[in-house]
């Protein structure tokens, strides 16, 4: 890179916009005389990627900001463009974003909520960042998307599955492109019902934080509306590495289908320790016995190798789906990182565009003016088919993978493959449903 | 009565009895010693007079009260202060703030929350441990780390302390170990001096004859847990059994 | 003045000075520089971080500084102190003072509880011990207490205790009526409301909530010097050096250590319910024992047992880890752009795993230099210093009088 | 019963890991009185030297197939691994499965050096520093090791199976007249279980019948008396550091199996050896053995869910009460000795 703001003509631009005296007292903001949060003056606009990048989702982290990065590119002109091209809106051009130069601040979320807050503060207050997106697990979302309210600034969430981000903890100036727990377990159950029949009795192991009870409920809820009985529901502790004393009762209590309610570290081990266990090798009640892990992740998957092999689980979006907006975006991540996109990395692309076309839309950075042109919001052509970002919720309404581990992969990417893809149809709910209320959207916040 | 009464003290471990039936009493204002060879059991009959210990049997009567059952820093507030063999001193504190300490601890009893007064305005205090540092001769030094003090003059500082809470029973045990003879006869001298100008009992633990024969008063022999004989130091000198058990081998020393 | 003695003055008023300028000092770069962007670090919440960091490493400092028991599981009463603060926002009112008195007295209590039980062992079991419970409170919050659907909910778990529309907060009535939450306030002063100075090409920003916590760190700090000098304070330094002589001085050591504890339990509850009045959402991380880990290498970094060390070493490591966290490759070339292209990539390609995702590796090098070379901290570090440009000045260098605790 | 057969199995099992790891970082205590906080790394980088090995092994001579694609539309990719060139694609298929067993021998030298040079390029100098200062420098140290791991890994975990025959499980329960099922345990856990008991003997055996072991047990009781009969006390603790370092990197390789290996498995680990240890009493041997496989069992015990329904989230917390308890009944833990580390 050559070129440096530390130039003559750098100076001489920002002491021309500065002039002496005491504002008003305003809230994170740099001018009083801004309309909103941190708007953008100068010739560019700032984006925060809040992801984590110490801890144990670093390699997710590192995924989301290589698509960030590959985002950015294409909306400053460079690159392929990727699935810009495909984008059924086409109001960007690769000029950037208004005709603003998009750069970027990066930051730590450590995946945990109060490390990613901090991070995040520091995004607006410092950098004057006027979209925060990123992160890995529910907690870190719904204490971002919290933080980004009270700041008047957009939340683009990134890697969250907990109903809360979207049920009772949802925000006006929150959204979340990916799929939740709800979603994962009305895809899963119709195909579990046809694979494995309805009078199956299910023991389930839970990660004791937030997400692993709003996913054991979702998917609890599933399958014994299609006629399953839950055996029981275990709750292990989130640090546990060593899962065995879980498992080994698993086999003696009568249940034929084991469901982990784990991710990440958590669901490597407990399905590692499963298959060591030989639950698979076992004939219960007459039938195969089954492992299930609602939330697939292939990175994560990567982590359990062969064990992974025939298990079902569902996920946001794959590499080998084959739409022009997936495959566009494989080849433009490919070709840049050599290696096929994660779906975090899927997902945070897609939020970048999306926040970067309703602001051209919109015709400002205007956090209310974002949510505007967002709610309600349909689109195609960002892989997952056609989606919609609903008014209510602001939870994101598309297809559903339903996949399973593959017994033959052809290379070390190739883990998984899509079983089925459930159309929104069958897993969309009403935004007063049980499993999500709780919690008001409240309205836009622009800060200032 | 003195003002020290051990009566018929038993202290066993495991298999091994350490002390017997120990009988002893310490006259008020007297210098009193306790020799033996080693392992007879001088340590443990200190030990059980300052609370480290708790005998088995028998019973441990100061000024006409138990000390039985009470914790160190209680029985030291009844008016017994220990000087150990190596000096136990607070070594990364001052020579004044180790004096102060003890000072403190006798006006303010055995916890004081005084968080918030500043140390060098109490006048009371700090006269009193000057006034103590300048008797041992070490108010030049009152500034130094205590650590930093040469073997006598941590001694000397260990003996200030003590002083300065006006005990009434002075417990040294072996206070001129592993020291030069010029330290050792200074230390004689200080504490002649000592229990010549003030009102105070003291009782000591010794190996070295030369101080044993130098200060005491009565001295009383331990042998194997149990006393041997207690008289006074002309007698000890001509006792056969002490010769045969204990002076034999060390009368050259004396 | 104020009853300290000249260097103990001097050193409040240089705190003080130091406390109040902050804005200034923590920006030197313009604003929009590339300098600014990263090394800047004049904005509200890492200023308020340094203060409330501070307050902590302060009371720290009085446990482990003075008499020499280290405690591995303080982020303990940081978070009971968080917890505190958050609930007093939800049921009373979001004005910080209920919420800070609360914060302390329940750190105090349990400070109190859980010292008397491990004060009952020294050296490294008395280490086990608070880490034990430490990790208990960090495990049942994170799990147990934090269950949303159940009937003692009172941390929610790994999201953290938030504030909602409909909590009752029955001293302030009503929510806000357009929707919003309410905002922590003192009095008539929310936390988060900020004045911004521009001069020239640099923009200061002068923070409430960095303010109110700035005059208490420096109430913390004035208490923390006193009791240094106290006889209290040194008889906990009697108890580090010598616990012997201290019971045969006929001074009983469990009360002393014991009040040193729960204050140090209370200036953590102090700091937690700051950090939640700045900003209101208390995770359970902030009771995991790394962050207990993390407070022992602020006070070892600044000096322990110095009055200046905790508030350098908590300035510190908390600059340190905001400033490396942000660095990506981009801002790296965008440094190093006046190098050889050749150079420049491979400088970068070095420096990449320091910064970004690579700081807990350099944190944990700097750490490990200072440990290995400084034993007395940063603050050793600089009396070096002072010492040799002393020494350049004037031969004379006998500084032999010994004052304790700088 | 059959429950609690099952729980005693996981206890024995999980119980083994942490005897291991206690074991050596007691070993280093006792003889060099240091408090080694990056005993969890050498863990650690016990697993990452399977890991390594199994990549090692991996390697592969690159064709391509014209007639496949990869992701991008290219020609594929086939890889074949060099020792199944060098000898023969069934020979090398097995060494390549028995890769984790094999990483045992590739270990010992490695675990060694890391050891070594941990020892005479840092802990040496920290012999007469305060123990905390011991506790933060190995702590850092820790840090930096597994932010090195990290940087050449990544932070996902990595799998690295045990070998075919090993995969799968015993069932116990009809041998022991028990229905089918009832009591299973997987053989590469049986496998740890018997591998640990040897360690162990061995490390014991080393220090009871071999002349080395006697200073070393003699330096351990008194250092000073050791250092004044001319013995070098200081080439023999660098060695017992080696050999502890081996020990917790053996645990490591073979546990790899069990959980895959990640970055921060050391850190996972460490809090639990250190409460191990001083439950079984700071320099006790068989002290950090004998609390090792207690709390294994008490942890096995407290999952189990009619314990956890009387008591919910007693598993979240056993250990750290039941060392609690015992600290405070015990001061010197289960077996430790009287004065070691209490000032």
């Amino acid at each position: 890179m050559s070129t440096s703001n530390l130039t003559r003509r750098g100076l001489i631009k920002n002491s021309a916009i500065a002039g002496a005296g005491f504002a008003a007292p305003t809230i994170f903001t740099a001018s009083s005389a801004a309309a909103y949060t941190n708007e953008p003056t100068g010739g560019s606009v700032t984006l925060g990627f809040n992801v984590p990048q110490s801890g144990p989702y670093a390699d997710e982290g590192a995924d989301e900001l290589r698509a960030y990065e590959l985002a950015v590119e294409h909306l400053n002109g460079g690159g392929d463009g990727g699935m810009m091209n495909t984008f059924s809106s086409k109001e960007l051009t690769g000029n950037g974003i208004l005709g603003k130069k998009v750069e970027f601040v990066t930051g730590d979320t450590q995946t945990k909520s109060d490390a990613a807050r901090a991070s995040a503060k520091s995004m607006i207050e410092k950098d004057g960042a006027v979209m925060i997106t990123g992160g890995s697990s529910s907690g870190v979302a719904i204490a971002v998307q919290g933080l980004c309210q009270e700041a008047g600034v957009i939340f683009m969430a990134g890697l969250t599955h907990s109903n809360d981000t979207t049920g009772k903890d949802k925000k006006a100036n929150g959204f979340r492109h990916f799929f939740n727990g709800y979603m994962s377990a009305a895809a899963l159950a119709p195909v579990l019902e046809s694979l494995y029949g309805s009078d199956r009795n299910a023991y389930h192991l839970t990660a004791d934080y937030t997400w692993g009870w709003t996913q054991e409920e979702s998917i609890a809820a599933a399958t014994e509306a299609m006629g399953w009985n839950t055996v029981n529901k275990v709750r292990t502790p989130l640090a546990s590495t060593d899962f065995s004393s879980y498992i080994a009762p698993v086999l003696n209590s009568g249940a034929d289908v084991l469901v982990l309610n784990h991710y990440g570290g958590n669901m490597v081990n407990s399905l590692t320790n499963a298959v060591q266990f030989g639950l698979r090798d076992k004939i219960v009640n007459g039938k195969n016995f089954e492992i299930v892990v609602p939330l697939y992740s292939r990175l994560m998957a990567k982590g359990a190798g062969a064990n992974v092999k025939g298990i079902h689980g569902s996920t946001n979006w794959h590499w080998s789906l084959q739409d022009e907006g997936s495959k566009a975006f494989v080849k433009s991540f490919g070709t840049k990182y050599g290696f096929p996109p994660s779906q975090a990395a899927h997902t945070v692309y897609c939020q970048t565009m999306l926040y970067a076309d309703a602001a051209q839309r919109a015709g400002t950075f205007n956090p209310c003016g974002i949510v505007e042109a967002l709610e309600g919001y349909e689109f195609d052509g960002l892989g997952n088919g056609k989606t919609l970002y609903r008014a209510d919720d602001h939870q994101c309404f598309k297809d559903v993978l339903v996949v399973r581990g593959k017994e033959n992969p052809t290379s070390e990417f190739d883990l998984l493959e899509v079983v089925e893809v459930t159309p929104t149809s069958q897993v969309i709910y009403e935004a007063d449903h049980p499993m999500f209320a709780g919690g008001a959207l409240g309205s836009c916040n622009p800060g200032a | 009565m003195g003002i020290l009464e051990v009566k018929n003290v038993g202290k066993r471990f495991g298999g091994l009895q350490a002390l017997g039936d120990v009988n002893l009493s310490v006259a008020e204002n007297s210098v009193h010693a306790i020799i033996g060879p080693n392992g007879a059991g001088k340590s443990t009959l200190l030990n059980c007079l300052v609370g480290k210990l708790i005998p088995d049997t028998g019973s441990v009567m100061f000024d006409g009260q138990s000390v039985l059952g009470r914790k160190p820093f209680e029985i030291n507030q009844m008016g017994i202060s220990r000087v150990f063999q190596t000096p136990e001193i607070f070594g990364d504190l001052s020579v004044l703030e180790n004096m102060l300490i003890p000072c403190f601890a006798k006006r303010d009893g055995a916890f004081h929350l005084s968080a918030f007064k500043n140390m060098l305005d109490d006048k009371e205090i700090i006269d009193r441990a000057q006034h103590m540092l300048e008797e041992m001769k070490m108010a030049d030094k009152h500034g130094m780390n205590a650590a930093s003090l040469s073997r006598g003059d941590k001694r000397r500082l260990e003996i200030g302390m003590c002083l300065s809470q006006e005990p009434r029973l002075l417990l040294l045990d072996e206070p001129t170990a592993g020291m030069a003879r010029a330290d050792t006869n200074n230390t004689i001298d200080l504490l002649k001096q000592i229990s010549d100008e003030r009102d105070i009992t003291i009782a000591i633990i010794e190996h070295d004859m030369h101080v044993v024969f130098s200060l005491a008063e009565r001295i009383t022999v331990l042998a194997q847990g149990t006393p041997l004989v207690e008289d006074t130091p002309d007698n000890i000198k001509g006792h056969p059994k002490v010769r045969e058990a204990y002076l034999g081998e060390t009368q050259d020393a004396a | 003045m104020l009853k300290l003695n000249k260097r103990d003055t001097m050193l409040f008023v240089i705190v003080t000075a130091m406390v109040f300028l902050a804005p200034f000092l923590l920006n030197p770069f313009p604003q929009g520089s590339s300098m600014a962007q990263m090394f800047n670090a004049g904005y509200p919440d890492l200023m308020q971080r340094f203060v409330i960091f501070g307050i902590l490493v302060i009371g720290f400092n009085i446990l482990f500084g003075l008499t020499g028991y280290l405690s591995f599981g303080h982020a303990a009463f940081l978070g009971i102190g968080s917890y505190s603060a958050v609930w007093m926002f939800k049921l009373l009112s979001m004005n910080i003072i209920p919420a800070l008195i609360l914060s302390m007295i329940v750190a105090g209590i349990f400070s109190l509880v859980i010292g008397y039980v491990s004060l009952r062992r020294s050296g490294i079991y008395f280490s086990i011990l608070t880490l034990a419970f430490a990790q208990m409170s960090y495990n049942l919050a994170y799990s147990v207490l934090g269950n949303p659907s159940s009937n003692y909910n009172l941390t929610n778990g790994e999201t953290g205790l938030q504030l909602a529309l409909n909590d009752p907060r029955v001293l302030d009535g009503a929510a806000a009526a357009n929707g919003a939450l309410p905002v922590t306030k003192l009095f008539g002063l929310a936390m988060r409301d900020s004045y911004n100075l521009n001069v020239g090409g640099w923009l200061f920003t002068f923070n409430v909530g960095y303010y109110v916590a700035g005059i208490l760190m420096l109430i913390s700090f004035y208490i923390s010097i006193r009791i240094f000098r106290s006889p209290f304070g040194m008889m906990l330094r009697a108890v580090k050096s010598n616990q012997q002589r201290m019971n045969y001085t006929g001074l009983n050591t469990k009360p002393y250590t014991l009040a040193a504890f729960v204050i140090s339990g209370m200036y953590a509850g102090l700091a937690g319910g700051l950090l939640s009045s700045m900003d209101p959402l208390a995770g359970a991380e902030r009771m995991h024992w790394t962050a207990s880990g993390e407070i022992v290498i602020m006070a070892i970094l600044g000096g322990v047992g110095t009055l200046i060390g905790p508030i350098v070493g908590a300035g510190f490591n908390e600059y340190f880890k905001n400033i490396l966290s942000k660095i990506n490759d981009g801002v790296l070339h965008q440094w190093l752009s006046f190098l050889p292209d050749g150079l420049e990539n491979f400088i970068v390609g070095i420096l990449h795993y320091f910064v970004g995702k690579g700081w807990h590796l350099t944190l944990g090098l700097l750490f490990m230099m200072v440990i290995i070379f400084l034993p007395g901290g940063l603050v050793e570090g600089g009396q070096r210093l002072a010492k040799m440009f002393k020494r350049k000045k004037t031969d004379d260098g006998s500084d032999s009088n010994n004052t304790p605790a700088e | 019963m059959d429950q609690i057969l099952l729980q005693i199995l996981n206890g024995l099992d999980k119980g083994s890991a942490y005897a291991l790891i206690a074991l050596g970082l007691t070993l280093i205590f006792g003889t060099l009185g240091v408090v080694n906080f990056a005993h969890g790394a050498l863990f650690m980088i016990g697993a990452f030297c399977a890991v390594t090995l199994q990549r090692i092994l991996n390697i592969s001579t690159v064709t391509t197939d014209p007639t496949k694609t990869d992701f991008l539309g290219n020609p594929a990719t086939i890889k074949t691994p060099v020792v199944e060139t060098w000898f023969g694609p069934e020979m090398g298929a097995s060494i390549i499965d028995w890769s984790v067993p094999l990483a045992i021998l590739f270990a010992i030298p490695i675990m060694a050096a890391v050891g070594f040079i941990m020892e005479r390029g840092l802990i040496k100098h920290f012999y007469k520093r305060p123990h905390a200062d011991q506790i933060l420098v190995t702590f850092g140290l820790a840090i930096v090791l597994q932010e090195v791991i990290k940087a050449f890994y990544g932070a996902n975990p990595i799998p690295t199976p045990a070998p075919e025959a090993f995969r799968g499980s015993f069932d116990f329960g009809t041998y022991l007249g028990y229905e089918a099922n009832a009591i299973i345990y997987p053989y590469w856990r049986m496998v740890y279980f018997a591998f640990s008991a040897v360690i162990i003997a061995a490390v014991f055996a080393f220090l009871q019948f071999t002349t080395f072991g006697m200073v070393v047990r003699a330096g351990m009781a008194d250092r000073e008396t050791v250092g004044l009969l001319g013995i070098n006390i200081d080439k023999r603790f660098t060695i017992m550091f080696a050999i502890a370092a081996c020990v917790a990197g053996l645990a490591g390789v073979m546990y790899a199996p069990i959980n895959s290996p990640n970055y921060h498995m050391g850190m996972d680990f460490l809090v639990l050896s250190f409460v191990v240890v001083v439950v079984g009493g700071m320099g006790s041997l068989p002290g950090a053995v004998l609390a090792g496989f207690m709390l294994g069992i008490l942890e096995a015990f407290a999952s189990m869910n009619q314990v956890k329904a009387i008591f919910p989230g007693i598993d979240q917390i056993i250990i750290y009460l039941v060392a609690i308890i015992i600290i405070l009944t015990r001061p010197r833990g289960l077996m430790g000795r009287r004065g070691v580390m209490e000032e």
